[in-house]
């Protein structure tokens, strides 16, 4: 499916969404087309909003925001979102704020249907007081109170893999993020995969296969999709492109170019790799290949 | 031999680390002297990284936490949910390193908002894993540069507890960790003494008052000050060369 | 370290122990040496007691044992654990009985230091009556009731792995079951390896590596130390013997003639192995190699 | 052409599998059944084991639940924590298999003990997932050869819950799982009504006497019973040369 179908599927003004990926294998190819189709009023939810969901902020997508972490990894503030919250640029939105572990405790829950985690956090901290959906439980073995979150269920989850076959059965290595329970705790699952392979790479290793394909609602094939974050095993993260967003954010007119340049600018994810072509070539990896292991009996 | 207070408070803290510790490390300072510690003194020092990377032998400086070379022949890379459960939360780690827009007199660290949380005159990153790593490491050690701002008497906003009001109060909260052990900042160490932050030593050619202009309330200080030893020239070798070849952080 | 030893400094009487494997990687060279050693009183939690334990509590090493689900997998009853229930021979012991699912749930919260697990069980069923610690607790969000069922937290796990380093940073592959969860859950861990690798083999897939070395106390090298049990790319399941344990376990006195020969009568695994080893090239593994990944940035 | 009461079982289990359903798949007759249904009209059936495998793909005939051949070549292979909690209780399993020592007029299965918990006359393996997937699957399949003992009115020990006293008892203690929907035994097969198990279908050969001859309670009988058809040659083909050749469940 192309990105635009699964984007125009998938995703709808209103929705909530999870594009997951920690620092590793985040869509901004799914990012990219849900501003060009224009979707509105988001519940965007990810650990770490990153540039991806600054862009989705400052494009005017998102509604609120959830999440546990609000920095340009090693560069700074994301603008965007501060022009969003401090000064209502293009609007205001609404946040929720944990912090790691409870955004993960909550994809736990959602993964597995249960309607909240337990989890020992947030005591004398003041996060609880700012969020009324941090609470408490009480063990019903030892009395000692714990914290609790509410579950997170998407409509629908995003997530970027090294490798799928056609059906969705994807896998990845690396760093795995909280990737799976995403996954499982949406609706709907868009599978957006660097490469495409034959039902039988996935199963000559399945303990390498992250998400089952009959969970998965649509498979794109979006070679360089995660630039500028990065795909382990075939391109670096552009760490200058995380510093230069710095002074791209800051400043709405050079956000408003980018979106047009980058995005608006181009048709999809094959015409902005096609734009990115040497720096595409400079990030590619290096070859360590794993050793393999043996699935006969 | 001239170094920057970055230098000096990469050795400081690299020497605060006994070997076969397993430490929670943060991208930039925490991360240098972690990996000085290995190099130096603890070359059994277990990193662990919130994004999943155990046991990290990074060949470059990472630039992020979710850095591949931070991946690239680790020993094991798992999710965050087995990282914040079983690592964290599972008691298995022996030190957490934080950073923080503000600290306090207990050691409370505020990376939230500066201001009312609801209108902030400046709104930073938020937790992250700071507030459980705060609650659940055996100890904290904190590397901040010292100013009256950044060290109020009490922080806008707790994302992080130290010793919240004063001692005792984690045990009644129930907190596994022990709290912060150790301040680093570009004036001096700090230890803590009933849950307060207690001057311990003095940076060479820094004064006691620098760094009572440098601080928000009446510090407290200790009996006895050492003076912080300089780096080494070892030290500054591996530091310059090794770690941070380009000088990002130091 | 030597199995002997292992067992020697990290079993005691009385201890409360978990040898994990869900029909693959089941330390019977373990178990072996526990009953060499006489130990008694042991609170031994499994799943799948399996032949492993009906080993142990024959030999009467067992106090107590801790379980979801007790037969002989495609081959009937075990016949020792019946004759302690049922016979007290060669003496009573204690059980408390979970499913599967509670069994995993205490794990899971022993290995995260939960003081206990939330699930979607037992409503209906009889389990809650004969157990109680199976117990209920209410959802801070929703009101919901859902069971709960107490963390394990074992003195000792013991985990069978195809391949660690010296350090015993260890790697599985094929079925995972809980091994895991009982290594982080336990006070003390020992890793028995089919083979110990180089650290570079571990470092080529960190994504492989189940256990990291420095939760782990001693790491034992066993070869063929799961048969009659299984290691995947090494040596298949002697289903055989699994049936033929059937009669032996039927009949105290063949029981005990079993164990003079195979446990009491070897001095190690490698003993064993040695008078086993035309049964262990019949059941070596073919060749079904993983396409490998590229770790490269 | 002449068949066991075994064979029947499995092709009339296997025609209750729609194509693309997700199955939790026990050994036995069960691993017979969704196989054959692969190999005949749902070549789509996902096949998942308790034992971690996903899509399995088995190239012999799986003695236990945890055979390496369900792992080589199978899509996924996952812990059990995934198995149980995001599979299981994620609502994603359609299908849940199951067999019982005993089954009572509400479907409630027992594999726990015969007579009293405390002194039993016969000690059984115990549930093992069986509970669960009564609990959570959308819909429970139950095999059983049919006799008095094993079909009485009231089980000894409710290991899986079926429809427990009567309709509604589900909702009331909010059971995701719709519970069983169908027990097929050697002499017919029964749906549910009002949560009560009825024959709604006679095996070639089988008489409603037979049926209440081996059953522990005045049972329910539709008002229209089918006769169950008998498997086809090429069901009996697939299940004896392809799916069980050495005859082990058949």
């Amino acid at each position: 499916m192309s990105m635009a179908d699964a984007i125009g599927r998938y995703v709808h003004d209103g929705d909530t969404i999870v594009i997951e990926g920690f620092t590793h294998l985040i869509s901004f190819a799914a990012a990219h087309e849900i501003i060009r189709q224009k979707r509105r009023d988001l519940v965007a939810c990810r650990l770490t909003p990153d540039l991806v969901y600054d862009q989705l902020i400052g494009a005017g997508c998102v509604r609120k925001l959830v999440f546990s972490w609000a920095g340009n990894p090693g560069a700074g503030p994301l603008y965007a979102l501060r022009r969003a919250i401090e000064e209502r640029v293009p609007h205001a939105i609404e946040i929720e704020e944990y912090s790691h572990f409870g955004m993960v405790a909550r994809l736990t829950a959602g993964a597995s249907k249960l309607p909240f985690f337990p989890l020992r956090d947030y005591a004398g901290s003041d996060l609880p007081l700012v969020n009324p959906r941090i609470r408490q439980i009480e063990c019903p073995f030892t009395g000692e109170r714990l914290a609790a979150v509410p579950a997170l269920n998407p409509d629908t989850a995003i997530v970027h893999v090294q490798r799928a076959d056609r059906d969705g059965n994807a896998q990845i290595w690396g760093l795995l993020g909280v990737q799976k329970e995403a996954a499982f705790a949406a609706r709907n699952v868009i599978i957006v995969a660097e490469e495409i392979v034959d039902e039988a790479v996935i199963r000559s290793d399945p303990n390498r296969t992250l998400i089952p394909g009959f969970i998965v609602h649509a498979v794109v094939h979006e070679p360089f999709g995660c630039h500028p974050s990065y795909a382990q095993g075939f391109y670096d993260r552009d760490n200058e492109f995380y510093v230069a967003w710095r002074e791209i954010s800051k400043d709405r007119a050079r956000f408003e170019a980018y979106l047009d340049e980058w995005v608006y600018g181009v048709a999809d994810r094959s015409d902005y790799a096609a734009k990115m072509l040497d720096r595409w070539r400079d990030l590619t990896a290096a070859d360590r290949p794993c050793e393999p292991v043996n699935y006969g009996y | 031999m001239t170094y920057s207070a970055s230098e000096l408070m990469v050795a400081a803290a690299a020497r605060m680390l006994a070997d076969g510790e397993v430490t929670f490390v943060g991208i930039g300072l925490p991360n240098l002297a972690c990996n000085l510690a290995r190099r130096m003194h603890a070359p059994n020092l277990v990193l662990i990284y919130e994004s999943g990377a155990v046991g990290a032998s990074p060949d470059r400086l990472p630039i992020s936490i979710g850095d591949p070379a931070l991946v690239t022949d680790s020993l094991s890379v798992c999710s965050m949910y087995d990282i914040f459960n079983n690592y964290l939360q599972g008691g298995r780690i022996d030190v957490g390193f934080l950073q923080g827009a503000q600290i306090d007199r207990f050691g409370n660290l505020n990376t939230t908002v500066v201001g009312d949380y609801d209108a902030p005159s400046v709104r930073l990153p938020g937790s992250g894993g700071a507030c459980e790593i705060a609650i659940l490491a055996k100890k904290v050690l904190v590397i901040a540069p010292q100013s009256k701002r950044s060290f109020p008497e009490r922080v806008d906003f707790v994302t992080s507890p130290g010793f919240l009001n004063g001692p005792g109060r984690r045990a009644v909260l129930g907190m596994p960790g022990g709290g912060p052990a150790a301040v680093i900042t570009n004036l001096g160490c700090y230890g803590f003494v009933d849950g307060e932050m207690t001057l311990e030593s003095l940076h060479p050619g820094c004064s006691i008052d620098e760094v009572r202009a440098n601080i928000g309330w009446d510090v407290r200080i200790a009996d006895r000050i050492d003076d912080t030893p300089a780096p080494t020239g070892e030290e500054l070798r591996i530091i310059r060369e090794e770690l941070d070849p380009l000088h990002l952080y130091i």
